[in-house]
C-alpha cells in the first residue's frame, strides 16, 4: 500500500517536473509536449496504441524470457568450464562491445521484418547484463563451501549444481532486474530498423509525420510497460530469494 | 613372497603407528615437512602421525597451524603448500575417505536443518538417508528445528548442524575442528558421548582447546606448540571417560599445566 | 498468382501513392500478382536487402544507386516512382536565409550523410560559396525541427512535399531552394531498383503497368484516390499526409517504366566531379527500361 | 601473460567465426564484409579513423567519469535517505525505461550538437546500471555488522562512509563494468542522433556512402575501444577489490 | 529532599541489587518480561538483574536464549520484541553507554587488525588513539599482526581482535558473548586476566559455557534455563581467582554439576 502511494507521488512529480521543464525550458510542442497534449493525444489514439503495445509487449516477454534463459545457461557453462571461459568470454564482451544497431541489418536479413527480429534484438541487449551478473557471482562462491564439497566428495557438475548456482541466485536477480528495464529498449530498437507494427514503430511514424504529441503518448505506454515489468521482476526475484534466505 | 620380503614389510608394519582397533581398516595419517602459506612458514618441520582407528586430540595455542594441519589432511589447503611428505598409512589415495568439520560451521544459508545435514549425499549424487538424518538430528538435540534455516539458530544450534552433517559422512577419516566449542557443558557431554560412539574405530583427529574434552576422549593426545609437535600420555582406559573420574582429573590437569606452559 | 516482395525506401507517406493505389484498388491482382510491401525506418537498409535476395523490389533514389553500384552492388533501376528531385534546402521563410549565398558562415544540418553534401556543395558553389564556408551538423531525422528551433540555419535533405507542409502546420513558415535551380542536374528522385541476376522481368513489367493504372487514377480522381489512401491503414489519415497528398500527386512518373537515360549519365558526371565515384559508369550498369525491347 | 594468450586466441577465434559466418551465411560483401576486406578498410582509412576515433574516446571516457560519479553519489543518496529514495527512484528506473533516443532530441535541443550531447548521452546509458548494481549492493550490508555500528555510536552517514559504502564496492565495481560497455554504445548513438564527427558520425557516412567496409573498420575500432576499456576497468576494479579484501 | 523521600530513594536503592564498586558510575541493568521472535516465545517470563560495576558470568544451555538477551540490551534485537520492561539502574538511557563483543567476530574484511581494532573510534568521527590500540593489541598477543587482513587470521587470532575491539571502547557497560570460546587454555587465561583488569568497575555481562571460566571471574554466576533464571553463589574472593584455589574448583564443581542437570 505504502508503496503503491510513493510509486502515486512519484508519478506526480514526474508529471509536475515535466510541466516545469517545458515551462522554464521554453520547450515548443514539437520538441516536447506537455503532459495534457500528450495525454489528449494518448486517449484519442488509444486503440491504436493498444494494438501496437500488445505487439511490442509481446516481443519484450518473449526476449525477456528467452534471454534470461540463454544468459543463465551461458554464465552456467562459463562458471563450469574453464576452457569455455576463455573461448567464449571475448565473445561474450564482444557481443555486446557490437551495438546492435550495427547487427540489425544482419538479423533482419536472417529473421526477416517480423516478430522474430526484434525478440532476438531483445534477447540480444539483456544477454549481457544477465550473464555478466550471474557469472561474476558464480565465480565468487566462498572457496571454504567449494573446499566442503570436494571433501564431501561432489563432482564439479554437483558443486555447480548444489552450490554455486543458488549462492548465486542473488546475482542472477541483478541481472534480470536490468534485463527488465533493457528489454523494452532492444524491441524498440528491433522495430525501428523495420517494423510495421509495435510501439517503435509508431513513434518512428509518428515522428516522422511530426506528429509528437502521439509519439511521446507512445513513449508513455511504453514507459508504462517497462516500468510494470522492472517491478514485476523485482518484486517476484525479491520474494524468491527471500523465501530461499531466511 | 619370501621370508625377507616379509620381514620387511612386518617392520614397515611396525615403524608406523599401531592402530587402536587392530583388524580395523581405519588407515593412519602421516605428514611430515614443514608447512608454508605463501612464503611464510606457518608449521616448522612436524612429524604427525595419526594412528589408524584412534582418537586423538590435537591441542596448542592459538594461530599455531593446527586447523592449516587439518586443512592439508583434508586436501582442502590449496592456498597452503607442504615441503615434505603426506600420505595414508594403506599408501591409497585419502581421497573420498574424509570427512571435515571446519571450525566455521559453513552451513548453506538457504537450506533448511535437514537440507544441510544430508548436504554429502545430495552433492555425491546419492539418495539422502532421511530416516536417519532424523534421528542424528534427534541425537544433537535438534529434532524440532529441522525445517528451521540456519539464521535462525544460536551459535551452538549451528555447530550441532554441522557436527550431525559430519556425523552422516560415513567415512573412515573423520577431521572435526573444535567441534564442541560452541556448546553449554551438558550439551557438550552428550555430543562427545555421541561422537565417541558413531566414529568408534575411525581415524578421528580432533583440534580442541579444552583439556578436560582432551581427557574424556583422546586415545592419543598431541600437542603442538612453536616448537613442535610433542605427545601427551593418556589414561589407559577407554573413552569416553568419565568427567570425574580421578585418572581423568589428574591427567586433565598435567594437560592443563602443560598448556599454560607454552 | 506471382508473389513479389517489395521494400519501400521508409514509412508509407503520400510519395507511396501509387504503391498503396494500386494494391487497395486491386490493381495488382488483377495483373496476377500478389505483393507484399515492407517498409523500413533505414532507407540505406532496402536495396541492400534486394542485392542479397531478400526483396524482389526496393524503392530507393537514384543519387544512392550510382554510389552503390560503384560499391560493386548488384542494382539496377528498372522504374521510377517520381521523376523529379524532392530534395530541397529548407530554411525559415522568415529568417537569415533567403538566399543560398546567405549561408556563408552558417549552420547546414543534414539527415543521412553521403550524398547530401555533394548536392550542397554544388549548390553553393553556384552560389560563389564553397563547403569549408558553412558549419555541417548531422541532425538525424528531426529536419524540420532543428530548422524551426533554431538549432541549425537550414537543412539540406528535407522533402519538398512534406517538410514545408509539417512547418506550415506548426505556424512557421519554411522556405525551399531546389537543387536542380542551383546547379544540379536533375535527377529520379524515388526509383524502383532489383537484383539483375534476380530479376524476372515480367513480372516486373506488370509490376510497373499496375502502378502505372494507378497514377491514372490518381490523377484523374485526386479527392477520391486520397479516400483511398487514408483508409487504407488508421495511421495514415492525418493532416500532414492530407496537406502532402495534394503536393506529391502531380510529381508522380506517368510512365513508370520509362528511362530517361541522360539523367544517369549527367548524373554519373555530377557525382564523379564531386569525387563520390571514380569510374565511368555506363547506363546500362544502372538502369534498365524493361518496355523498350 | 596467459590472460593475454587467451585474449588472442579469443581474437582469433572471432575472426575465423566471422570468416565462417560469410561463408556459411553466404553474406554478400554490402551486408558483411569480410575480415580481410575491412582490414584492407581500416588500413587504407587509418588516418580519417583515428582522427573520428579520437573524438568519440574523449566523449566516452567524459561520460564514463561523469556517470560513474553521478551514479555512485546517486546510488549513495538514495541507500542514505529512506524520503530520496521514494521520491527519487521511480526517477532512476524513468531514466533508463525512456530509451535515451528519444531524449536525444531534447538533448541536441539544449546542449548542441557538440560534444557535451554525446557526453549526456554516454551518461545516461550508464548512470542506471551503476546506480542500480552500486544500490542493490549499499542495502544489503549485513544487519550485524550495521547493529555493531550502532551499538558503538556511529551516526547513519559514519555508517554508510565506513561499513556499508566499503562492503558495497564489489557490486559498484560489477555496475562500472557494465558502464565501460555500454558507454561507447551511448556516445555513438549520440553521434547518430546529430554530430559531424566521431566514429558513429563515420558508420552513418560510410553507410550512406554504400561504403560498408568503411562502415566495419569503424565499427571495428569501436569495438576494439569498448573491448580495451572493459578490461581496462575490469583490471582496476579487480585489483582495487582484491587489494581490499586480503 | 524530605526525609521521607530520601527514604523512599533510598529503598529504591535498596531494591536494586548491589553495586560491586559502591560509588562507581557503572549502571545496572534491569530486564524483565517475556522475549519474543514474531510469535515465538524465545526466552519466557525471566527478571534478569545485572548488578552495577559487577562482572557477571551468564550461563545456559544452547539455544535458550543468551544471545537473544544481550542483543536487548545492547539494542540491537531489531527482530526480538520485548513484553515487559527494560531500563538501567540509574534510569538514564543506555544508548552510548554499552559495548558489546558478539558471538560471531563481525570483523570488516577490508580493514587490517589495526584499523579492525580501532574501528569504534572511526565511525563516532573521533581521532583513534593508535597507540592505545598497539598497546591493546600488543597485550592480546596479535601486535606482530596489525597489519594482517582479518582473512589470514586463525578462529582464534580473530577472536582477539573482537576482543581488543571492544575492550578499546571505553564504555560503563561491556556486554561479551562467549568472548574466549575459540582459545587454547594458556591464551584463555591471560585474556580473561587483562578483562578483568581493563574492565574492572564496569557493569560486565558475560555469556560463557566454561565452568572454571565463570569460576574464575564471575562476581555474579547466573544459569538461564528454559525454566527461568536463577543465581548460583560465587566464591567470596575477588576475581580473577586462581583456577587452582580451592574454592573455585569447588565452585567450577558444583556448577558443573548444576549445567549438567538442566
Ligand atoms: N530469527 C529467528 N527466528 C526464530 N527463532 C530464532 C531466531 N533467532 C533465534 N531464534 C531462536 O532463539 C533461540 C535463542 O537463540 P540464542 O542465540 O539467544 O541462543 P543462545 O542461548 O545464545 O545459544 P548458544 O549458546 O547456542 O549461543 C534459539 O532456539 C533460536 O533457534
Ligand atoms: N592466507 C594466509 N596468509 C598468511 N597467513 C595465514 C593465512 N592463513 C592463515 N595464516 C596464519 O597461519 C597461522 C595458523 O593458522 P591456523 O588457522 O592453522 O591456526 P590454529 O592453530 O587453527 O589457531 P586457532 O586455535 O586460533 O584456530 C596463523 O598464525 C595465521 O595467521
Ligand atoms: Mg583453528
Ligand atoms: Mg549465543
Amino acid at each position: 500500500m505504502r508503496r503503491w502511494l510513493n510509486g502515486l507521488a512519484g508519478a506526480v512529480a514526474g508529471l509536475l517536473a515535466w510541466q516545469a521543464l517545458i515551462a522554464l525550458g521554453d520547450l515548443p510542442p514539437f520538441i516536447l509536449p506537455g503532459p495534457i497534449r500528450v495525454a489528449q493525444a494518448l486517449w484519442a489514439n488509444v486503440l491504436l496504441i493498444a494494438g501496437h503495445a500488445v505487439v511490442t509487449l509481446a516481443e519484450i516477454l518473449t526476449g525477456l524470457v528467452l534471454g534470461a534463459i540463454l544468459g543463465g545457461l551461458s554464465a552456467i557453462l562459463l562458471a563450469a568450464s574453464p576452457l569455455a571461459r576463455s573461448a567464449l568470454r571475448p565473445m561474450l564482451v564482444l557481443s555486446q562491445a557490437i551495438p546492435v544497431f550495427a547487427l540489425a541489418p544482419l538479423l533482419t536479413l536472417w529473421l526477416g521484418y517480423g516478430f522474430w527480429s526484434k525478440v532476438a534484438m531483445a534477447l540480444l541487449i539483456i544477454y549481457f547484463p544477465v550473464t555478466s551478473a550471474f557469472f561474476d557471482a558464480l565465480v565468487r562462491t566462498p572457496a571454504d563451501w567449494v573446499g566442503l564439497a570436494r571433501v564431501m566428495g561432489a563432482r564439479p557438475a554437483a558443486v555447480l549444481l548444489h552450490l554455486r548456482i543458488p549462492a548465486a541466485l542473488p546475482g542472477l536477480a541483478s541481472g534480470l532486474r536490468l534485463a527488465a528495464v533493457y528489454a523494452p529498449i532492444g524491441a524498440v530498437i528491433g522495430e525501428w530498423v523495420g517494423a510495421a507494427q509495435g510501439l517503435g514503430y509508431l513513434m518512428l511514424l509518428a515522428n516522422g509525420r511530426a506528429r509528437i504529441d502521439l509519439m511521446f503518448a507512445a513513449l508513455i505506454v511504453l514507459v508504462l510497460i517497462t516500468l510494470s515489468l522492472h517491478y514485476l521482476v523485482d518484486a517476484v526475484c525479491g520474494s524468491l530469494l527471500r523465501r530461499m534466505s531466511t | 613372497m619370501t621370508a625377507w620380503s616379509r620381514r620387511a614389510f612386518a617392520r614397515t608394519r611396525d615403524e608406523e603407528p599401531g592402530s587402536c582397533f587392530p583388524g580395523q581398516p581405519a588407515p593412519s595419517l602421516l605428514l611430515s615437512g614443514r608447512v608454508k602459506i605463501g612464503s611464510a612458514t606457518i608449521v616448522g618441520p612436524v612429524a604427525l602421525e595419526v594412528r589408524g582407528g584412534c582418537w586423538t586430540c590435537l591441542l596448542g595455542p592459538s594461530g599455531v597451524g593446527k586447523s592449516t594441519l587439518l586443512a592439508l589432511l583434508a586436501g582442502v589447503g590449496d592456498h597452503v603448500s607442504l615441503e615434505g611428505d603426506q600420505r595414508a598409512g594403506d599408501d591409497a589415495p585419502l581421497a573420498g575417505r574424509v570427512a571435515l568439520m571446519a571450525q566455521s560451521d559453513l552451513l548453506l544459508p538457504w537450506l533448511n536443518v535437514l537440507d544441510n545435514v544430508t548436504l554429502g549425499a545430495r552433492l555425491r549424487g546419492e539418495r539422502a538417508d532421511m530416516m536417519r538424518a532424523r534421528q542424528v538430528l534427534d541425537r544433537v538435540g535438534l529434532a524440532d528445528l529441522a525445517k528451521a534455516r540456519p539464521a535462525t539458530l544460536s551459535g551452538g544450534q549451528r555447530q550441532r548442524v554441522a557436527l550431525a552433517r559430519t556425523l552422516m559422512e560415513d567415512r573412515p577419516v573423520v577431521l572435526l575442528d573444535e567441534p564442541f566449542s560452541a556448546l553449554d557443558a551438558g550439551t557438550r557431554a552428550r555430543m562427545q558421548d555421541l561422537a565417541a560412539k558413531v566414529l568408534a574405530g575411525r581415524t578421528v583427529l580432533q583440534v580442541t582447546h579444552d583439556p578436560a574434552e582432551a581427557a574424556r576422549l583422546g586415545q592419543e593426545v598431541l600437542l603442538l606448540t612453536r616448537s613442535g609437535l610433542s605427545r601427551v600420555e593418556p589414561p589407559a582406559t577407554s573413552p569416553p571417560r568419565a568427567f570425574d573420574a580421578p585418572d581423568t582429573l589428574v591427567f586433565q590437569g598435567r594437560l592443563l599445566r602443560r598448556l599454560l606452559e607454552v | 498468382q506471382d508473389r513479389l516482395t517489395l521494400m519501400l525506401d521508409w514509412f508509407v507517406n503520400p510519395d507511396h501513392g501509387p504503391i498503396v493505389i494500386a494494391q487497395e484498388k486491386g490493381y495488382f491482382a488483377e495483373a496476377g500478382l500478389e505483393v507484399e510491401v515492407i517498409a523500413p525506418a533505414d532507407p540505406a537498409d532496402p536495396p541492400k536487402m534486394v542485392a542479397a535476395g531478400r526483396a524482389d523490389l526496393a524503392v530507393s533514389y537514384q543519387p544512392q544507386l550510382h554510389l552503390q553500384v560503384a560499391e560493386g552492388m548488384p542494382l539496377v533501376r528498372v522504374g521510377t516512382l517520381i521523376d523529379a528531385p524532392l530534395t530541397c534546402l529548407l530554411a525559415l521563410r522568415d529568417g537569415p536565409v533567403q538566399d543560398v549565398a546567405d549561408l556563408q558562415g552558417r549552420q547546414v544540418g543534414f539527415a543521412v550523410p553521403g550524398v547530401q553534401e555533394a548536392l550542397l556543395a554544388q549548390m553553393l558553389r553556384h552560389n560563389g560559396l564553397t563547403l569549408d564556408d558553412v558549419e555541417l551538423v548531422n541532425v538525424g531525422w528531426s529536419l524540420s525541427p532543428s530548422v524551426m528551433s533554431g538549432q541549425v540555419d537550414a537543412v539540406i535533405g528535407a522533402f519538398r512535399n512534406f517538410e514545408l507542409n509539417q512547418m506550415e502546420i506548426e505556424g512557421i513558415a519554411g522556405r525551399c531552394f531546389n537543387p536542380e535551380d542551383e546547379g544540379v542536374p536533375a535527377y529520379d528522385e524515388l526509383i524502383y531498383v532489383a537484383n539483375p541476376e534476380r530479376l524476372d522481368p515480367e513480372v516486373v513489367r506488370r509490376f510497373l503497368s499496375a502502378t502505372e493504372r494507378a497514377v491514372q487514377f490518381i490523377q484523374a480522381h485526386s479527392e477520391e484516390s486520397w479516400a483511398v489512401f487514408a483508409g487504407s491503414s488508421a495511421e495514415l489519415a492525418d493532416e500532414l499526409n492530407w496537406r502532402a497528398w495534394a503536393d506529391t500527386v502531380p510529381m508522380f512518373a506517368a510512365h513508370p517504366g520509362k528511362l530517361d537515360e541522360d539523367r544517369y549519365i549527367r548524373f554519373a558526371e555530377f557525382l564523379r566531379d564531386a569525387g563520390l565515384i571514380n569510374k565511368e559508369q555506363p547506363v546500362g550498369t544502372l538502369a534498365v527500361d524493361l518496355e523498350a525491347r
